[in-house]
């Protein structure tokens, strides 16, 4: 399906309040398939809309490729889903932005089990908490190291169970 | 919660840790349930090649779950990233894939070039293409060498570091390192190709189908290796690919899914091969079997790659491979997710440029990490035995799995 | 698979690898020994293996410490003052205008990626063919190339600075003349300086406000 | 009493006047003599080991040591001797120390029934082979000891496994043995190499012998495929018995590091070394016993006599060592389920089946 026919079912089902469709303003025929994304304002009904996108027979996103974090450095976080068709070989790409406090988005583990280690180095890296994830840990840092390395005004600590960090 | 939402929340029950364990019917018997015991398989242990550390809790020998730890070889290459300017961050790209470091490259500077809308000139293209087509090679014979070793057999993995030797020596001769070479520039190469090269790749090609045959005969059609490692560690089609599963981990379960020739970049379109899929002669689609078996026909559809790169290599060709690469790296302000396909799958860069000389924001989405997320879903009641071999036929690399 | 074909199976297959493996008794091996016949392997011509630095050369453009990805290149030079000819290099005929009086690469955080090599003007930091330079201290992986030592290099700081003083001395005194020369009027406000650039964000045009 | 221990007691008694002095001293040196041939045969082994296992493998192998480094063995033991000899804390001591011990008695004591030639063998038990099954199963409560005395979860699996298949691969192997038996009629190791005399044709790999009486002469033929059978039978039973690859899941490396002597180390561990080349030997000139004739020439009268006896015995023992060496260098190693597979779906039926034939066979041309 072309990236407008996914956007006017995805609006037609969940309607112009969800969020803001951007096509991408690139010329590159390569970045025009994977530089448009789609805002979701509202977190509260990603879950919904992850289902939606993975079951709807016409859309099948039935792959998550990447689930990345991007810290704005104005305080701001975004959760950023790269999805995939296998079936039609279609690409989305799904934005939330949040604010630093309110880190908090809903797991999609229960729609892209993909998701479940990715979600946790969201976690672990940028500090992006994820509701309802079933196993919400750390996976490459310590259980108790301090605070998020990702994140941009990030500042290590001088030590580290009483060892001296190097720089 | 809407109905529909509950009902699929519970038809992936089964990839959650918390699930409850159902064991195969092959492991019998079935009711003889003991005390159960965690065992530590590494960080140091013969078979977790690297520092993985495995957690199993076992009944008897039967592994009711696994609980990877990872991190011990994390060095934050995504920050790194982020301070350093896009040529110096190669270095640390091949570091991070360390056994196929030309694949790694290969995508980064694919993904910045597609970022910067950079053509490369067809010859740079065509040694690019070979080079990561030997260092498939290399690191698939490193894999099967190691899953051999992993089953129990040695010898197969010495026969395979002879041949990887010949790959190593031309990327030697070519760029000066064994290992890890920063030899693909956004743009260009750092070197061009030496006039040794291609006679050697000849040969090598020669060479190396006899050691395929070789490989086969002692290892992939051993009586006790298929036994070892059919139909154990099946993956589910519908499962690997919600799970995220990608090269031949994905391939395996009869998935036709290669990016090279679903998404190509670079020139792959130009050669005629066939993507391997798993086939259910000896075991199932998406057991170890397979996967094993997936790698060895990769191996030989990218001697065929190989081959028609040599035929079609521009002749006497003057270009300077460093013609195309900008003085200055300075992309415009976007974003790009770029993926190619490495030995283990699917690498993709998520690469945010705000249009500084450093990246904003560089996320790997390594194709080891993914499928090693997948382990403690296929090894659950398997044997201990079985649990090193589905290991080994993940083919993982920790230096990818940590970043 | 039946029973005895599963036996057969198992026994020729076994006996297959066995003559794979045997055919191997008496082949060449394809090991080498190190470091014994060194005449049998040698290293490629574009080997990158320890770091030299041929300061004759060197005009301290500092490029190379700035290419480096694990910053293992210092360097700190002192400008020279127009009396002093520093020379040309021998490649290239650049002139040199630095006084480098500190070279050091630690060639234990060298991660031996050659990206220093390549922005060189002059072609004087190269990577040699010498692999076998294991120490047992780390410290001494710390090579120092700058040629000069610390007294010399004191002269030559001291030598700019002395220069410099003079210089503003001189500055000085031609601003107090053009000042008194000069009809006095309002000096020329600068433009109000731009807000400083915040962390910029790659959202921060085209992304929707948050 | 053989040859040698008459000379022996006849050198000795020269330098001590009681007899009884005498018998308890040349007991001991004639004692010794398998010690010393395990001692300078374990250094060949591990020699041979490392160097097939390079040749196999476009390798050159240890070539520091000496020349074409074959001083490398004694360097090894060397070096295990001057390793510091750690013991778990949690270990149960008694039981962790004991460990390698019985497991080298265990190995060492099968030696004593081993005919070297005419001219030697240690004890003549007219129960030879049955001794030496069950000094061999001996093994068995060594890798228990050391698996549970180490307080090491993969030395416990490790010695679990190993118990379970060694105790099972004692029937397939006692069968084998039986069909031999059965055809020979002496469970007497000197006896069966006695009627093996007269070259390869009477070998009992090839029917047995045909020269004497109340063997069916040339008709005995018909025993080569039982014989056959018994042979591959106790060929693939003994590498189970000495945890050889493809059989080795006890000490698999891939998953349980060292399995029941991972934390062993030094002496205790060079101990446990010894014992499984000892045993590989003992397995080998067993197999050469019952099948191959033992010391006995292949050429028949030909470089036949004690002292070529020694020479034909260590060949044939050797040989052995060397097909194990080159198994193990090839094949992958078995499930843990699928070496019980094996031994009870199907070595156990086709003993039965050879045990069987081989005793109508006997009846029938008796």
């Amino acid at each position: 399906m072309e990236q407008l026919g996914i956007i006017e079912r995805l609006q037609s089902a969940f309607g112009e309040t969800l969020g803001v469709w951007h096509a991408s303003n690139s010329e590159s025929a390569y970045a025009r398939r994977m530089g448009s994304f789609f805002q979701v304002s509202d977190p509260a009904r990603l879950l919904e809309l992850a289902f939606f996108l993975r079951d709807e027979p016409a859309l099948a996103f039935d792959s998550l490729l990447l689930l990345s974090s991007v810290d704005h450095g104005d305080g701001s976080l975004s959760v950023v889903y790269h999805l995939e068709s296998t079936v039609y070989r279609h690409q989305i790409v799904l934005k939330i932005t949040r604010p630093m406090a309110q880190a908090r988005v809903p797991s999609v583990t229960s729609v892209w089990s993909h998701a479940n280690w990715q979600e946790r180095e969201a976690w672990d890296m940028m500090g992006i908490r994820f509701e309802g994830h079933p196993d919400h840990r750390r996976i490459l840092l310590e259980e108790d190291y301090p605070g998020h390395p990702l994140r941009k005004y990030f500042k290590e600590p001088d030590f580290y169970h009483g060892m001296k960090v190097p720089n | 919660m809407p109905e529909i939402l509950e009902r699929n929340i519970h038809s992936h029950s089964l990839l959650h840790a918390s699930a409850p364990v159902h064991l195969p019917d092959r492991v019998e018997p079935k009711r003889l349930h003991t005390e159960e015991m965690v065992l530590n398989i590494g960080p140091q242990h013969p078979s977790t090649h690297g520092v993985l550390r495995l957690e199993v809790v076992l009944d008897g020998e039967v592994v009711v779950d696994v609980i990877p730890h990872i991190g011990y070889l994390h060095r934050c290459f995504e920050k790194h990233a982020e301070n350093l300017t896009y040529p110096q961050v190669l270095p640390y790209v091949d570091r991070m894939d360390y056994i196929a470091a030309m694949s790694g490259e290969h995508g980064y500077v694919t993904a910045v070039e597609r970022l910067l809308y950079i053509e490369v000139p067809e010859k740079v293209e065509y040694i690019r293409v070979l080079f990561a087509e030997l260092q498939r090679i290399a690191s698939h014979l490193i894999a099967i060498g190691t899953f051999g070793m992993d089953s129990g057999a040695f010898t197969p993995f010495l026969y395979c570091f002879r041949d990887r030797e010949t790959i190593l020596e031309m990327f030697e001769k070519t760029c000066g390192a064994r290992f890890l070479y920063n030899y693909m520039w956004v743009g260009g190469l750092s070197h061009d190709l030496h006039p040794d090269v291609l006679p050697m790749c000849r040969d090598f090609l020669k060479k190396s189908r006899a050691t395929h045959q070789e490989i086969n005969d002692l290892l992939t059609f051993n009586h006790i290796f298929v036994e070892r490692t059919a139909g154990i560690g099946v993956l589910d089609r519908e499962v690997a690919i919600n799970g995220g599963a990608s090269g031949p981990m994905l391939r395996s379960c009869g998935v036709k899914w290669d990016i090279r020739k679903d998404d190509p970049y670079s020139i792959y379109d130009r050669f005629e091969w066939e993507v391997a899929i798993g086939s259910s002669d000896r075991g199932e689609p998406g057991d170890s079997f397979n996967r094993h078996w997936v790698r060895m026909q990769e191996w030989e559809q990218s001697l065929n790659i190989i081959e028609q790169i040599l035929e079609q290599f521009p002749r006497q060709d003057a270009t300077d491979v460093q013609s195309a690469i900008p003085k200055r790296l300075k992309p415009p302000e976007g974003e790009i997710y770029s993926r190619t396909e490495t030995p283990r799958g699917e690498l993709g860069y998520y690469i945010v440029s705000n249009g500084d000389v450093k990246p904003w924001r560089v996320k790997v989405r390594s194709p080891a990490f993914s499928n090693l997320s997948l382990l403690p879903l296929l090894s659950r009641g398997y044997l201990v035995a079985d649990l090193i071999v589905i290991l080994g036929s993940i083919d993982i690399v920790l230096g990818e799995v940590d970043r | 698979m039946g029973y005895f074909s599963d036996i057969t199976r198992g026994l020729s297959t076994a006996v297959k690898g066995l003559t794979v493996v045997i055919r191997h008794l008496g082949r060449r091996k394809v090991t080498r020994q190190y470091p014994e016949p060194k005449n049998e392997y040698i290293l490629p011509e574009r080997a990158r293996n320890r770091l030299y630095v041929n300061m004759d050369d060197c005009i301290g453009c500092d490029k190379c410490a700035r290419a480096c990805p694990v910053d293992c290149i210092e360097i700190e030079t002192v400008k020279s003052i127009p009396e002093e000819d520093l020379g040309v290099t021998t490649r290239f005929a650049k002139k040199k205008s630095l006084w480098v009086t500190k070279f050091d690469i630690d060639m234990a955080k060298c991660c031996y990626c050659s990206l220093c090599v390549w922005p060189c003007p002059t072609e004087c930091i190269v990577m040699t063919e010498v692999f076998e330079f294991s120490e047992p201290k780390r410290e001494n992986l710390i090579y120092h190339y700058a040629t000069m030592d610390a007294a010399e290099a004191e002269l030559h700081r001291q030598n700019r600075a002395n220069y410099e003083a003079q210089a503003n001395v001189q500055r000085a005194k031609q601003a107090a003349d053009r000042a008194a020369n000069a009809p006095a009027g309002p000096p020329s406000s600068t433009p109000p300086s731009s807000p400083p650039p915040s962390a910029a964000s790659p959202w921060a045009n085209k992304g929707p406000k948050h | 009493m053989t040859a040698i221990y008459q000379a022996l007691y006849e050198f000795i008694s020269r330098f001590f006047s009681p007899s009884i002095i005498t018998l308890v001293v040349t007991t001991l040196v004639y004692a010794a003599i398998p010690l010393v041939f395990i001692l300078v045969y374990g250094l060949v082994a591990i020699l041979g080991e490392m160097k097939i296992s390079a040749w196999l493998q476009d390798r050159l192998g240890p070539m520091r040591t000496g020349p074409k480094g074959i001083l490398q063995p004694i360097a090894d033991i060397l070096k295990l001797l001057q390793k510091e000899d750690t013991t778990p804390r949690a270990a149960d001591r008694p039981l962790y120390r004991l460990a390698p011990w019985v497991a080298f008695i265990g190995s060492y004591a099968a030696f004593a029934a081993l005919p070297f030639s005419v001219a030697y063998i240690g004890a003549r038990l007219n129960t030879g082979i049955f001794y030496i099954l069950s000094m061999g199963s001996l093994v068995v409560v060594s890798i228990l000891l050391a698996g549970w005395g180490s307080d090491n979860k993969y030395s416990m699996i490790g010695a679990m496994r190993s118990v379970a298949q060694i105790i099972s691969y004692e029937i397939p192997v006692a069968l084998a043995v039986i069909t031999v038996v059965v055809i020979a009629g002496s469970m007497d190791l000197q006896t069966i190499t006695d009627l093996q005399a007269g070259g390869i044709n009477n070998w009992f790999l090839l029917g047995g012998p045909k020269h004497l009486e109340g063997f069916g002469g040339s008709t005995n033929f018909v025993l080569v495929p039982v014989m056959l059978v018994a042979f591959a039978i106790y060929f693939i039973g003994s590498l189970a018995e000495t945890n050889r690859v493809p059989f080795d899941v006890p000490e698999a490396e891939s998953e349980l590091v060292a399995g029941y002597h991972t934390e062993y180390s030094g002496m205790k561990f060079a101990l446990f070394f010894l014992s499984e080349y000892a045993s590989m030997f003992a397995v080998g000139s067993v197999a050469s016993i019952l099948f191959l004739g033992g010391w006995q020439s292949p050429l028949g009268d030909t470089m036949n006599g004690p002292a070529m006896g020694f020479l034909w015995f260590i060949l044939k023992g050797l040989s052995f060592v060397f097909a194990q060496i080159w198994i193990r260098w090839t094949l992958p190693r078995f499930r843990v389920d699928q070496v019980m597979r094996i031994c009870w779906k199907v070595l156990i039926p086709f003993g039965l089946t050879a045990v069987a034939a081989a005793s109508v066979i006997a009846v029938a041309i008796q």
